[in-house]
């Protein structure tokens, strides 16, 4: 059902755990839909220097996570508001129609721990928007 | 890697008896039972071998033996069938059955009927006073499962059959889990219908059967041709049947010893991961319980990571039932007995059957499963907020 | 004696490559498809390559085919499905349908449905003209078999799914009998349901399927868990689907040249008793026909007797349907098709198959009906009655 | 579904053809039903000398005709006008329960012969009674 992308990601996450001292961190979902997502940022001169994540969630979940944190490492905080739930899914091989949601948390996770930031410094950026308490999707027309 | 299978809740393996067989059962026995040559009749009478012996083993009579397409549409037939013989009324049933049962309950709901959902206690047992209480001038049919398959819990089954026949009510129980397990009697446990699965009892997925207590009139769900006394008209499936005959047969012998083994497993397990991971707990009652069901919540993890986990040790298990995976509800049977979502995410399932495991598994098992929840642990954002909270 | 099957309208043997795959499918495909580790997903991935393969044959998209436990239930669940949803409303359907829609029918009547029976011609022939007459502001559904199961009588399906389309109504086709013989395109025939059995074309009893076109609202008949998207639960009959779709891409291989060969086994067997056998006539179109089914009434005898003395010789038929023997009441569609009772009770139903049958068996047939036919004569009051109404 | 005795008389039955110079003969049962059957008998003093059937019907009609002729043949006009159904079974070592009412057919006939004899001889006899057109059973509770 997940891609070997998925699995690795799940197996072997990238940037898990705590970053200490943290510019930001911002979460999303919650333990009701089964998924919660936190991001921790280090941000200096508008570039992400380190990120990690905490997550509580399913094989899709964590992998997606692990990816969004390694897609915005390194990048400015406005590239890494660009980055979409697609990207994220692309970077992982697909992810099976039930796990979109997934996606869509990963990309709202980011868009939260930077708004964290951007409350702090007092900035705005393009895109960013209040935290979403939770994801919801149309559901699909067949099922 | 070999594997581990430790879901025989959600299905078990086919007997490999069944399996030698299939050829031969496939090759003779494929004529039509209803033909009249003299092939098709003996296709029939093996057939009415495996009706009697299904019989036998609930204290029943062959003729109230019905053949179905499984556990699903014998709860779907019925609750429908007793309703819509009916017309009208009021049916009791509880908030833990399996969605065969709700849905329909739901669905008929929707043509009129009024249902009673039965809360259930932090075990999952349903009282027989909220029976008592619930039982209007109008209740047609009190539907009780025999033994949940999330949770294992089993039921007061007797008590709610001598209820239900003190009140002139019918009673079914969704036998599923706990047929080839549990001694069933329907007539000293006074249960009017009953209905069963092969598959989990090392039979095929697809064959089912329901007990219609003599007397009792049914709607039909399925009609068409006189099979089944033209009450489940359709071609018989004559493998599934003949394998349901076989691995029925096979589960029954020293059935008690088979019982106690795995009934030692699963208190081993359930001592030991109580014991070496902090913050889980069990669900369902201790003593009233299926002989193989192990069902353990663990705080701040979610279960499909923790199944990914296992079966990267070669264990399969589950999380909820396997019907409702794929969703993100967290499974009703564990929100009834008032575990709140994160917890309820958090669980697993472990299901043990005596052909398939063996105590090396279990040890396995053991060994493995504290590190995972840990491991999981560290991961998790909810575990970061509890530790804080501590400090 | 060998057994010479000539009845494969009422089943067919299990294909032999289904036989060699069996111990393996139940071995190797045991999971519950429904179970998300790997070895679940791989059963899941297989039942949906059947769904695929089935899909592609009738020119559907896998997304419109359900997995049921048989025809009878497919047929069932088409005609209750469209009427409990759209409430009320009149159904159009023949009155040579097999039992499971016209058992299907006569229920919803009950429930205050108006359902019209279309007369067929003497050849059993549905009249679109028939059709468009009994059209109404509340039809709802029309549902006409594809091909008889007695008689072979191929239906005008691509005219009677035009009007349908034309009038904006539903229109079901059992195609049990036609599946996996005939070419049969949704699309091209505005086919908006369609019933298939697996055990018609060598594959197991009890696994069937439904066609259903995108966009179509049906009630679910067998309601519980996830499966089939939600559209009919029930753990899935794993070695039954996997065996269908065996058993379909085989009878797929060279269909034309099968087809070509068992018509002409046909035309022969009806060409040579027609002459060496008096007062004997076919039933049901000599054209418009499946290409294994022959079907002859012998004046003057009974259909029970005809087929223990042919099965004396080996062979087996049947006289009317399998689903109808042991039922003194002659064939539904013998009758609706105009015979008289005496001459219905006489007929004999002899269905071919390519890898079943072979011309030494059609020629053995040849060679001992006749006499069979003389020796019940002789025996019967009717035939002496007739022979002095002669002189 | 049929013992070996019912196949034996159905693959040789007895006394099967019409009786030349028949001093009686009768046929119950109607095609509509699906079985006809036709016992002619020869009568002296009383006493059934001979008897023949023919036989319209299931493999059961044709049993429990050659074996009721078997019954009767020998016996007197009295006598066998007590033979009933259930000895036609017990004869042949039963029926299935759908095929009862051939035995029931099998009784008739041999009714209706000897009130073709009664009448035309001006005899009554205990127990005979006027030929039914047809045989009709209670449908079995569990069908
Ligand atoms: C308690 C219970 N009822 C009903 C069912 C449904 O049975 P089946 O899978 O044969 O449709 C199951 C298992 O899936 C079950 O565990
Ligand atoms: C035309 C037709 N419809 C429906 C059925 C029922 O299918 P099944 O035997 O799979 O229930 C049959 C055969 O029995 C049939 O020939």
């Amino acid at each position: 059902m997940y891609s070997d992308k998925v699995m690795d990601h799940f197996d072997h996450p990238r940037n898990a755990g705590i970053l200490e001292d943290a510019d930001a961190v911002g979460t999303v979902g919650n333990a009701k839909c089964g998924d919660i997502m936190r991001i921790y940022l280090n941000i200096e001169d508008d570039i992400i220097e380190d990120v990690s994540f905490k997550t509580f969630g399913c094989g899709a979940a964590v992998a997606t996570s692990s990816m969004a944190t390694e897609l915005i490492k390194g990048k400015s905080v406005e590239e890494a508001l660009t980055i979409t739930n697609s990207a994220v899914m692309e970077a992982l091989d697909g992810l099976p129609p039930n796990k979109v949601h997934c996606s869509l948390l990963a990309e709202e996770a980011i868009n939260a721990a930077i708004y964290d930031y951007a409350e702090k410094h007092d900035k705005t950026y393009p895109g960013l928007h209040e935290p979403v308490e939770d994801i919801h999707e149309e559901d699909d027309d067949d099922e | 890697m070999k594997e581990i299978y430790m879901d025989n809740a959600a299905t078990t393996r086919v007997s490999e008896r069944v399996i030698k067989k299939a050829p031969e059962i496939l090759r003779d026995t494929y004529h039509n039972p209803s033909s009249i040559y003299r092939g098709a009749q003996m296709a029939k009478a093996e057939i009415e071998k495996v009706r009697e012996d299904l019989a036998k083993s609930l204290n029943a009579n062959p003729k109230e033996i019905y053949f179905t397409s499984g556990g699903t549409e014998s709860d779907n037939w019925a609750i429908r069938g007793v309703a819509e013989k009916k017309g009208q009324g009021h049916i009791i049933t509880s908030s833990i059955e399996h969605h065969a049962v709700l849905h329909t309950c739901e669905y008929l709901e929707k043509q009129g009927f009024s249902v009673s959902y039965l809360p259930v206690d932090d075990k999952g047992l349903v009282s027989i006073e909220d029976v008592a209480k619930e039982i209007r001038d109008d209740t047609i049919l009190i539907s009780i499962m025999y033994a949940n398959n999330e949770i294992g819990t089993v039921q007061p089954i007797a008590e709610i059959g001598r209820l239900a026949r003190d009140k002139d009510i019918l009673f079914h129980t969704d036998a599923v889990q706990a047929f080839g397990k549990l001694d069933i009697d329907v007539n000293l446990e006074n249960i009017d219908l009953l209905s069963l699965s092969a598959h989990k009892l090392h039979g095929l997925k697809g064959t089912g059967a329901l007990y219609v207590r003599k007397g009792i009139r049914l709607e039909n769900l399925i009609q068409g041709g006189a099979q089944e006394k033209k009450k489940r008209a359709g071609t018989e499936n004559v493998m599934g049947i003949l394998a349901l005959g076989e691995a029925m047969r096979e589960s029954y012998e020293e059935r008690d010893e088979k019982n106690r083994v795995v009934r030692g497993w699963r208190e081993h397990l359930i001592d030991t991961l109580l014991a070496e991971i902090p913050y889980s707990r069990l669900n369902g009652d201790r003593e009233k319980r299926l002989p193989g069901n192990v069902n353990i919540s663990f705080r701040f993890i979610e279960g499909e990571s923790l199944l990914m986990l296992l079966e990267k040790e070669g264990i399969l298990a589950s999380s909820g039932s396997a019907c409702t995976s794929g969703s993100l509800d967290p499974s009703h049977v564990l929100l009834a007995i008032g575990l709140p979502h994160e917890i309820a995410h958090g669980s697993l399932r472990i299901s043990l059957d005596y052909t398939e495991n063996d105590e090396g598994q279990i040890e396995h098992l053991i060994s493995v499963l504290p590190g995972i929840v840990e491991r999981l642990r560290n991961l998790s954002p909810l575990y970061e907020d509890y530790l804080k909270g501590e400090n």
